[in-house]
Order: structure tokens, then C-alpha cells, then sequence
């Protein structure tokens, strides 16, 4: 079990990572790494609402597959996830203001973010139980992490010393950036520890 | 509003991907080949379609405050009509595309026309707006497909034309593989995108 | 006459060093190993280092060209990638690769953001791993001359396998083996690093903790049951002290501060052997160091020196 | 030995000068004697055109505590005050003197044995000399002293030559070691502190000698040899080199304890208390491509720039650069009629027009900047920061404690003008300091 769970968390963070290999949740990854604080407070609120939703869809699924609604998944899922993301901004809001201040503008957005979506869809695809899927949505949700973090730290230096051309500036080099970074990614592939 | 103008912004000067800069996720994860590509972007069309003459025709009725939350349940229900047409009548598309099908939901194409579009124009409009944008969506999944799976595996059209086997134009062997994996996908658009970038300048260049 | 006088800004005078002659000194360390390679593999070498060179130089005068840039090619910067570049293939791949190659380094990781010194990743190991698209001819080797062509793998595929390589320890020392063109000799490679510590255009730390933290894993974790000699093999095979000497230490890529330099070798360290020991690939020398490129940005402003004047008691 | 903050060894193309002896020049036809030439307000001139004036007279009298007075180096007659042009950069209001060539004395001049054991009246005399700190930064002395009496417990003397290949430091040591001795029990006693260093660097081998032998037995004056490094004669790095005392950021020597005093404002102290004459003369090295042989030479304050060289031979090839300073934070001047000031310790002049042929390239990120930067900033950052304006980042990477030394800029092997960089950058935080602060009182 140990094993398969670190496998499942080596996937996740290194050899699968979300962004430079599964291609989820690219729109916060391009929006909000423009500044290495907001990236990583992004990376954090993505992580904690994955392994929440991980945790809450393996219910919900487990409760559609008993009533046989399991056509119902997406529109279960993502309604779930909606309400989830509400939930956890009212909490924040009354329990911690400082943190609220701090995530709470990034909540909003994590709602459509499809990482959160598709751990939960993954999780049912690769029918992993309660507990790798906890575990795969903490590590997907650290692989974003790291994923923004390092972008964002490149971003911040070719904000101050690159002279990019006119017509690659902005999206474009931030889609080379990235596709750079995935090529050094690739290192990792077949990464497997035991 | 003129139908010609709807296109010419679904698939030039709006369009969803180049333009908006929307729904960028499935467009670098599934053009890996033109089977895919065309798959998915006249999936996503059939999809835009029916949400956005839905919405049109319940604008009205529904309240301003949930609207977001009404047209998520809406878009997830056509999606799921979709995800499951789709693994009975074309299952090898289906798996290849994977998750990429249930995850149209949260595809801000599709919510952005939604709330710019359908719940201020009349039905027909909407309709026009879907397959426009949608269109706009199909032409550059096909480009980026057309060309990742020429540069990448040496082969045009596998799964599409010529019987399902496409052609091989070069051996795999010279093809530069990584096009086809996450790298070729981010520098595909990129280079798409910058190239559009670059023609509008050119274009407002010679305007002035 | 005396009041035509030039006006310029302080400091009047300036240390030895510029651009130019730093690059120069890296060609000339370079020298030794791709004398080796020369030697071992013969002509076609030479082919593949000239189309590299040519190439990146090409390319950078053509881009700045079109781009209606400043020309570059004065501070050797493009020689010096072309060079890296080569020194990474195997002897045996078609010239056309090394042609791709060149624009990959110098257009798209070099010049799109800017030129020299704009760049965030090593323009020559980048190109390398993107050549590694093309898998099937990266990884066909030739047997160098005077060695038994039945052992035409590279010694860390061979590890790879769990297994010593057939060639003594001496022989990788030397250059007698299978390998890139410019990584075989690893005494080659230590001369031009002695070079080029000694003339003081690059400093010890990185190239150090990066071999020292190699050298300590390998030896704590061996496969096998000789220790030193795993640990041995581990550090002479594959592109190990080409990457550690030249490639790590590239200015433009790695960190500026002393402390960050040593984190950097760390981290090189650790991801090469990880991916060593656990990858798919075989090596993991140019990986390593693209990934931990990545973090430049990062331990600069982990590392930041203390200033001066800002020391805790002082600040009260 | 303390740790060493890092410094660099400047190799030049200056020769090394022979501190002795020091040439005495024939004296000019006109002086301009700079009303500002110090740190602080300007002097306010007390004598009026036409007027006749005698050597060591105070012709511009101190405006407020920062601020230090001007005497006529000779006698002579009071041609103009007019806007002249300055060796400190720009122009400023100028007493020009015409010598009458008689050198005839002011006759208020006069020993003051009275100072000898009075800090107050040693400070009135060294505010009443026009005394400021000859190492080139002219702050006046007495407010130096005003404002660290009684909170310190050492006296620096800074022997260590400001810049390298300047040697009048290393001359004034040499000739005037018996009043540079008693200038420093004069600079103990006003300031109230217990013990002297005298630092000098240690490629003055003659100085370390000659003084080492002379020190008084009470033991209140150490010597100490400190390598030649750049930049050692600042002082942070003087105070951190001889005590270990780091001053904070924005602090003075005070608030460890120490004053720092250049060997030649001892001297000069000595001088005003021994005959009472007041600062109207000064060593000043003559060195650079330029000249046939580099020397040390005693100048009168007012000496045109242009006859000092011509006095001390001229120049051997025409010169394409002429410095007023040293070679590292020197300022190149496009004439050359200006009066030396207080604080010119060296003239350079190049046959050659240096930095100007040189290739830039862009930043290559190697890092020998912040190796060796001796504020322990990182000036390939504050670069950047400062080419795209980022503000903040200017200051939490601490612009403004830069020195402005020059040696990132030395030893900058793409060749950018990394000094000028954090100049503006500093000019760029301030205007975005002073904006911040008028939007916060904008707000209230």
C-alpha cells in the first residue's frame, strides 16, 4: 500500500506532473505567476481545495454508484466542487481573516479550474479508494504548486532582464517558458522508485 | 447583428483561442493528432451550441444572482449527453481523449459565450455565435493537430483519412517525437499565438 | 588642445577581464577533451563540431540580422554553445541534427528572450534534450578506435543494468570509450576545469558540491558491493564532469552568490543521481542541470549576501 | 586579525609615486578660491572686490554648523566673486586673488598654546581654520568633532590613501610626522576619547617604519597595517577593518564609538593650533599616462588646475582625460582653469581616452560584482531593478547604501556603467519615496 502510495505521489509532483504533462489547470498557471507570492498563495489554495474535493467526490461518488446516477458524475462533481469552493471561502472569511485576505480573491477562480475537476475525474477513472485518492489529490495539488513556483520565479527574472520580440510578448513566451520547462521536466519520466 | 460579422469573429478576430486567449488546456493536451484535434473541437461546437440557444431561450427567466450556477448545471448536462453519445457511437475517440470530454464543463469558452453572448442575444444569434465560436475553437485545434502530428510523428490524417491509416508523408524516425508530447504542445501555441500577435501588429501598421 | 578633453563617469580604470576573453578562455579549455574526441572517433567528429558551430554562429548573425539587432557575434558567446553542443552527441549522429540543434540553443532558448546573458536555461544542454526527440540516433554509439567494438554501449547504460562496465576505471580516465563526443576523457576535462579555475573564470563551488554530492551518494547507496568502485564508475561515465565543469558554471544559469552556487551544485547533484538510479534515461547530468536552472531566480534571493550595515545586533 | 570586508586589489596602469619629496610649486598669477568646497552651505564671502588681503585672511566666513570657512592661500588683491567653475562639478560662487607675490602674513595669525588642553577651544579654532576632512569627502571638521564628543572611545586616523595610485597620504605621513603625531593628541583630547589607531596600508612601508618609531609611550596611539585593498580609506570599512565595528545602515562612526580623521585634517589641526595658520595648503599627487614623471606636490587651495601641471613640468604626451581625484570614483573635467580645493588629492591625467574604445556587452550574471562589492549589495540586481524602475525592489536589496566605489563597475567584465546604474537607481527610489509619501498625506 505504502509503495503504491508513494508511486501515486512521485506521479503526481514529478514524472505526471499536472501542468507539464497533463495540461490541467493551465489558466491559473499562466494568469497568476506573474509575481512569486501570489503564484505560491494560488498553489496553496489550488492544493488544500484538491485534496478537499478528493476527499468529498469519493463520497459523493461512492452515494451516485449505490443510487446507479453514475452518468451523473460531472454535473455532481462540479456542483459539489462549486459549493465546496463557497463553503471554504465563508469559512475562511469568519475564522481567518488574515488567511481569507490572502487566498480568498484566488477561491473564486479555483471553481474552474480544471485541475480540481479532473483529480476528482481521475480519481474515479483510476478508481483509487479513499485514501490514494486523498493522497493523489495532495500531491497533484503540490505538483501545481511546484509547477507555479518554478514558473513563477522564471517569469519574475525574464520580467526584469529579457528583451522578448513584440510579437511573442506576453502568452506566447510564457507558452515557450513552459514548454521549456516541460522539456526539462521530461527528465523525470519513468521515474519509478522501486 | 449580421451573421457574417458573428463568423468572421468566432474564427478571426475573436476567436476564442488566438484572440481571448480561452480554453487553452484541452487545446495544448489533446492535438496530438488531427483525429483528436477534429474530434474534440466539433464536440465542443455541438456543445456551445445547445448551451448558448438554451440560454437564450431561458435569459429571461433566469435570475441574475445564480446565473453562473444555472449555466454550469446547464453545460454539464449537455456535456455528459456528449460524453456518453460519444462512448457508445465512437469509443476510440472517447478513450483518447480521456478526461479531456467531462472536463468541457469547466472550459471558460463555453461559460465565457454564455454569459457575453447568449444571455443578451436572441436565439438564432446564439446559435450563430455557438458554431461561430465553436468553429474558431475546431480551426485551431486542427492546425495545431495538423501540424504536431505531421513534425512529430511524420504521418497526416491517421484515424481520419485513407481508411482510418492517414499517410505517412516521412518515416517516424525523422519526425521530432517530442512535438507530439506537453513540450511541442506549449511551443505549438505559442508560436501560434505569437504569429497572430505578429499579424495584427502588421495589421495596425498598415492601417495607420 | 589641452580643453578638448573627454568627459566620462568613474571608475577611469577597469579590471582585465571582459565578455570576450572569458568566452575565449572556456574554448580554450574546452580544447583538450575535443582533442580527445578527435582522437577516439576521428573525422566525423570533427563534421559534427564544425556543422554545430557553424550552426549556432549562423543563426545568431541571422536572427540579430532580422530582428534588425545589434550583431553579436564579436563576444563568442554562439562558438561557445556550438562547442557544448557538440561536445554532447554521440560520434555517430547524422549532421543534420546537430544543424537543428544549433537553432533550438541560439533562436529559441537564446535570442527569443534576448541574447546573452537574457537566456534562463543552457541553450546548449536544452538543445541537447530536445534532440533527444529524435531517441533512436541520440543513443547509437560507436566504439571509439583501440577498443573492442563488442562493448560499444556507454558505461552508464551498462550500469544502468546493475552491472560494471567492461572497462576498467583507467580506461575512463583516459577517454578509452564508448560516449559523447566531448565527455569521454575525464582527464581531458579536468584540465581545461584547472584551466579555467586558475585564470579565475569560474569559481569552485558549484563544480565541487555538484561531484562531492555525486560522489557521496553513489558511494552511501552502490549497487553492488564494491563501494568505491560504483562510486568510481559513477563519477568518470557518462557527462558527469563536462556537466559539473562547463555546463553548470555557465554564468548566465546559475546563481550569483557563493551560497546559492553550493545549493545549486547540491541540487544537481541530487536530481542526477535520482535520475540515474530511478529514470528512464540513462543519464542525468543535462536534466539535472536544466531543472535546477529553473531555480537560479530562487536561491539568488534565498541567498541574498548580508549587507553590510544590517546585522541583527547592529539593527537595534 | 578581523574578518576582511571584501575589497579588490586595482591593478592600474598608474606607476607607483614616490611620496618624497613632495615639490613645492611656484606660486600662480590667479587663484579661485571656491566658496563651496566642502560639505554643507557655502561660505559667505566678508571681503569685497578691489580689497586687499593677506595670506591666511578669512575671506568667506562659515554659514551655519555644516559649513567651513576660506582664507587666502596668498596675498594679494581681490580681482572678482563671480561664478566660476568648480572642482567639485558645476559652478560655484569663486573669490578670485591676484598674488602680489609677497606672501605677506595676515597679522591675526598667531600660536594658540591655549587650545592645547581646551576641547572648546580647539573646536572654535579648528571652525575658525576652515578645517574640513582632506581625504576628499570635505566634511567640515569641527561638526565632526561637535557631534561625536563625549560619545566615543577611539580616533581613527586614515592612512590608508583613498584611492590607489594617490600617494599624498603617504607623503604627508612622511614629512609632517611630528605634527601629524600632535595632531592626533589634539584630535584624543577634543573628542574625549581614550586611544588613537593609525591606520595605514601596507604598502607604505616607509610610513609604517618611520611612525612606528615615534609613537607616544603612553600607548594611546596604535599602529596598524592593513592590506592595500579598495576601497579601504572608506569609513564603514575603516571603523569594520580596525575595530570590527559594523556600523548600521544609515548610521554614523559615532554610533560605534569611533571618528575617523584623514592623517593630513590632523595636520592641518596641528598646524592651526602650532602658528595658527588656517587650511590654505595641501599634498596632491600628480600621476597618470600623461606625465613624464608621477610626483607628489604641495599646492596652495586656489591653484589653478592648469598651472599646477604646467609648474610641475608639463605634460609629457597631450592628455585626452584629465581627472580631478583618484582613479576609481574621480571626476573627468572638460577645463581645466578651476582652483584645486580642500579636498583634491590627486590630479590624473591620461594620454590615453581608456574606458572609451571599450566593448559592452549585457549582463553575463558572473557575479564578480557581488563578490566583491564591499557594502555586500548586488549590483548585477540593482542593475536590473533599475532599468525597469522597480522601486521597491531598490530598496529591499538596500540601493542606498551603496558607496558608489566603483569596484563593480572595475571589475565588470560586460563593461556596464554600473556606478552611474546606482545613481540613478537611488535618484528613482527617492522620487518614488517622495511620491508614496505624498500619496499617504494625500489620503489623510
Amino acid at each position: 500500500m505504502l509503495t503504491k502510495l508513494i508511486s501515486i505521489s512521485l506521479s503526481a509532483i514529478l514524472v505526471e506532473n499536472f501542468i507539464f504533462s497533463k495540461f490541467l489547470g493551465i489558466c491559473p498557471f499562466l494568469g497568476v505567476s506573474k509575481k512569486m507570492d501570489t503564484a505560491l498563495c494560488m498553489g496553496l489554495a489550488v492544493t488544500f481545495v484538491m485534496t478537499l474535493a478528493s476527499a468529498v467526490c469519493w463520497g459523493v461518488n461512492l452515494l451516485l454508484v449505490r443510487l446507479e446516477l453514475a452518468y451523473m458524475q460531472t454535473l455532481a462533481f462540479i456542483l459539489v466542487i462549486a459549493s465546496l469552493v463557497q463553503f471554504v471561502e465563508l469559512f475562511l472569511r469568519k475564522k481567518s481573516p488574515a488567511l481569507y485576505r490572502s487566498l480568498g480573491i484566488y477561491l473564486p477562480l479555483i471553481t474552474t479550474n480544471c485541475a480540481v475537476l479532473g483529480v476528482v475525474l481521475l480519481n474515479v477513472q483510476e478508481s483509487y479508494g479513499f485514501l490514494e485518492s486523498v493522497v493523489y489529490g495532495i500531491t497533484g495539488g503540490l505538483g501545481f504548486l511546484l509547477a507555479i513556483t518554478l514558473f513563477s520565479g522564471v517569469r519574475e527574472r525574464l520580467d526584469y532582464s529579457a528583451e522578448v520580440p513584440e510579437c511573442f510578448e506576453g502568452f506566447p513566451i510564457a507558452l515557450i517558458t513552459a514548454g521549456l520547462i516541460a522539456l526539462a521536466f521530461m527528465g523525470f519520466s519513468g521515474l519509478k522508485m522501486v | 447583428m449580421n451573421p457574417g460579422k458573428i463568423f468572421k469573429d468566432g474564427l478571426l478576430t475573436n476567436n476564442p483561442v488566438l484572440v481571448q486567449l480561452l480554453g487553452m488546456c484541452s487545446t495544448m493536451a489533446i492535438t496530438t493528432s488531427l483525429f483528436n484535434g477534429l474530434g474534440m473541437g466539433l464536440s465542443v461546437t455541438v456543445i456551445l451550441c445547445c448551451c448558448n440557444v438554451c440560454i437564450s431561450l431561458l435569459r429571461k427567466l433566469i435570475p441574475s444572482t445564480v446565473r453562473i450556477a444555472v449555466y454550469v448545471v446547464i453545460i454539464a448536462g449537455f456535456v455528459t449527453i456528449v460524453d456518453l453519445l460519444l462512448q457508445a457511437f465512437l469509443p476510440a475517440l472517447s478513450e483518447s481523449l480521456g478526461v479531456f470530454i467531462p472536463l468541457i464543463v469547466v472550459n471558460c469558452i463555453i461559460i465565457g459565450r454564455a454569459e457575453a453572448f447568449a444571455s443578451r442575444h436572441s436565439v438564432g444569434e446564439a446559435l450563430l455565435d455557438g458554431l461561430a465560436q465553436g468553429l474558431g475553437y475546431t480551426a485551431v485545434l486542427v492546425i495545431m493537430s495538423v501540424v504536431r502530428e505531421l513534425l512529430g510523428s511524420g504521418s497526416f490524417g491517421a484515424g481520419v483519412f485513407n481508411g482510418g491509416k492517414g499517410w505517412q508523408l516521412f518515416p517516424a524516425g525523422y519526425a521530432c517525437s517530442y512535438l507530439t508530447l506537453p513540450f511541442g504542445g506549449f511551443m505549438t501555441l505559442g508560436c501560434l499565438i505569437a504569429l497572430v500577435q505578429f499579424l495584427r501588429s502588421k495589421k495596425g501598421e498598415a492601417e495607420k | 588642445m589641452e580643453d578638448r578633453l573627454l568627459v566620462s563617469a568613474p571608475p577611469h580604470v577597469r579590471g582585465g577581464d571582459d565578455t570576450q576573453s572569458i568566452m575565449l578562455r572556456v574554448i580554450i579549455a574546452l580544447t583538450p577533451a575535443l582533442l580527445v574526441g578527435f582522437w577516439r572517433f576521428g573525422l566525423p567528429t570533427l563534421m559534427i563540431t564544425a556543422v554545430s558551430v557553424g550552426s549556432c554562429v549562423f543563426f545568431e548573425w541571422g536572427y540579430r540580422r532580422l530582428a534588425r539587432k545589434s550583431c553579436t557575434l564579436g563576444d563568442y558567446s554562439a562558438v561557445v554553445t556550438g562547442l557544448l553542443l557538440s561536445m554532447t552527441l554521440s560520434p555517430a549522429v547524422p549532421l543534420w541534427l546537430p544543424l537543428i540543434g544549433g537553432f533550438f540553443a541560439i533562436v529559441v532558448v537564446k535570442q527569443l528572450y534576448g541574447g546573452l546573458g537574457k537566456n534562463f536555461m543552457n541553450p546548449a544542454l536544452a538543445a541537447r534534450c530536445f534532440l533527444f526527440s529524435w531517441a533512436a540516433l541520440m543513443n547509437s554509439w560507436v566504439s571509439p578506435r583501440g577498443v573492442d567494438a563488442v562493448s560499444s554501449a556507454t558505461p552508464l547504460s551498462v550500469m544502468k543494468g546493475m552491472a560494471l562496465p567492461a572497462e576498467s576505471p583507467m580506461d575512463c580516465f583516459l577517454g578509452l570509450r564508448a560516449g559523447c563526443i566531448g565527455e569521454i576523457s575525464a582527464a581531458a576535462l579536468l584540465l581545461g576545469g584547472a584551466y579555467l579555475l586558475l585564470t579565475k573564470v569560474i569559481r569552485p563551488h558549484i563544480p565541487l558540491s555538484y561531484l562531492l554530492t555525486v560522489a557521496v551518494l553513489t558511494f552511501l547507496f552502490p549497487r553492488g558491493n564494491e563501494r568505491l568502485t560504483w562510486m568510481l564508475y559513477q563519477l568518470l561515465s557518462g557527462g558527469l564532469l563536462l556537466g559539473a565543469v562547463f555546463m553548470a558554471t555557465d554564468y548566465v544559469t546559475s546563481p550569483g552568490t557563493d551560497r546559492g552556487r553550493v545549493l545549486y551544485g547540491i541540487g544537481c547533484g541530487v536530481i542526477t543521481v535520482v535520475i540515474r538510479y530511478f529514470g528512464s534515461y540513462p543519464e542525468g547530468v543535462s536534466f539535472s542541470i536544466l531543472i535546477m536552472n529553473l531555480l537560479v531566480w530562487l536561491l539568488d534571493k534565498w541567498t541574498t549576501p548580508r549587507a553590510f550595515g544590517y546585522k541583527k545586533e547592529a539593527n537595534t | 586579525m578581523k574578518l576582511h570586508i571584501p575589497g579588490v586589489r586595482i591593478k592600474h596602469t598608474l606607476p607607483d609615486v614616490a611620496p618624497v619629496p613632495s615639490l613645492t610649486l611656484p606660486l600662480p598669477e590667479k587663484l579661485y578660491m571656491p566658496l563651496s568646497m566642502h560639505i554643507g552651505a557655502p561660505a559667505a564671502p566678508c571681503v569685497s572686490v578691489g580689497e586687499q588681503v593677506y595670506k591666511g585672511q578669512k575671506i568667506g566666513e562659515a554659514r551655519g554648523a555644516i559649513s567651513a570657512a576660506v582664507h587666502a592661500p596668498v596675498s594679494g588683491t581681490v580681482l572678482a566673486i563671480e561664478q566660476w567653475p568648480s572642482a567639485r562639478g558645476g559652478e560655484c560662487e569663486t573669490v578670485i586673488i591676484e598674488n602680489d607675490g609677497l606672501e605677506t602674513l595676515s597679522p591675526d595669525l598667531c600660536p594658540h598654546p591655549e587650545c592645547e588642553n581646551d576641547a572648546d577651544a580647539l573646536v572654535a579654532l579648528v571652525r575658525e581654520c576652515g578645517i574640513v576632512g582632506m581625504g576628499g569627502a570635505t566634511f567640515p571638521t569641527a561638526a565632526k568633532i561637535d557631534s561625536a564628543r563625549g560619545k566615543m572611545d577611539t580616533v581613527i586616523l586614515n592612512g590608508a590613501e583613498c584611492e590607489p595610485g594617490l600617494a599624498s597620504d603617504y607623503a604627508a605621513m612622511l614629512e609632517r610626522s611630528d605634527a601629524l603625531l600632535h595632531g592626533i593628541r589634539l584630535l584624543l583630547m577634543a573628542c574625549g576619547a581614550k586611544s588613537a589607531i593609525l591606520a595605514i596600508e601596507e604598502n607604505k612601508g616607509e610610513a609604517i617604519s618611520l611612525l612606528s618609531g615615534k609613537l607616544p609611550a603612553d600607548g594611546s596611539v596604535k599602529l596598524q597595517t592593513l592590506p592595500s585593498l579598495y576601497p579601504q580609506g572608506g569609513e564603514k570599512q575603516l571603523i569594520y577593518n580596525t575595530t570590527g565595528r559594523e556600523i548600521r545602515s544609515g548610521g554614523l562612526p559615532a554610533d560605534v564609538g569611533c571618528a575617523v580623521f584623514n592623517v593630513e585634517t590632523a595636520i592641518a589641526v596641528a598646524e592651526a593650533v602650532e602658528s595658527g595658520m588656517p587650511l590654505i595648503e595641501r599634498y596632491c599627487t600628480l600621476s597618470g599616462s600623461a606625465f613624464a614623471q608621477p610626483k607628489v606636490v604641495r599646492v596652495r587651495i586656489g591653484t589653478p588646475v592648469r598651472h599646477i601641471s604646467e609648474a610641475a613640468g608639463g605634460y609629457e604626451t597631450a592628455p585626452k582625460k584629465i581627472i580631478l581625484g583618484g582613479p576609481m570614483m574621480g571626476m573627468s573635467v572638460y577645463r581645466t582653469d578651476m582652483g584645486v580645493n580642500k579636498g583634491s588629492n590627486g590630479i590624473l591625467a591620461m594620454a590615453e581616452s581608456g574606458s572609451e574604445s571599450e566593448r559592452q556587452t549585457s549582463c553575463i550574471r558572473c557575479g564578480r560584482c557581488v563578490e566583491n562589492c564591499p557594502m555586500g549589495l548586488m549590483p548585477n540586481y540593482l542593475n536590473l531593478f533599475t532599468r525597469k524602475n522597480a522601486a521597491e525592489k531598490l530598496q529591499e536589496y538596500h540601493v542606498f547604501d551603496c558607496l558608489e566605489c566603483g569596484v563593480c563597475a572595475y571589475g565588470c567584465p560586460a563593461r556596464l556603467p554600473l556606478v552611474q546604474q546606482m545613481k540613478l537607481g537611488k535618484a528613482r527610489l527617492r522620487a518614488w519615496q517622495n511620491a508614496e509619501k505624498a500619496r499617504k498625506e494625500a489620503q489623510k
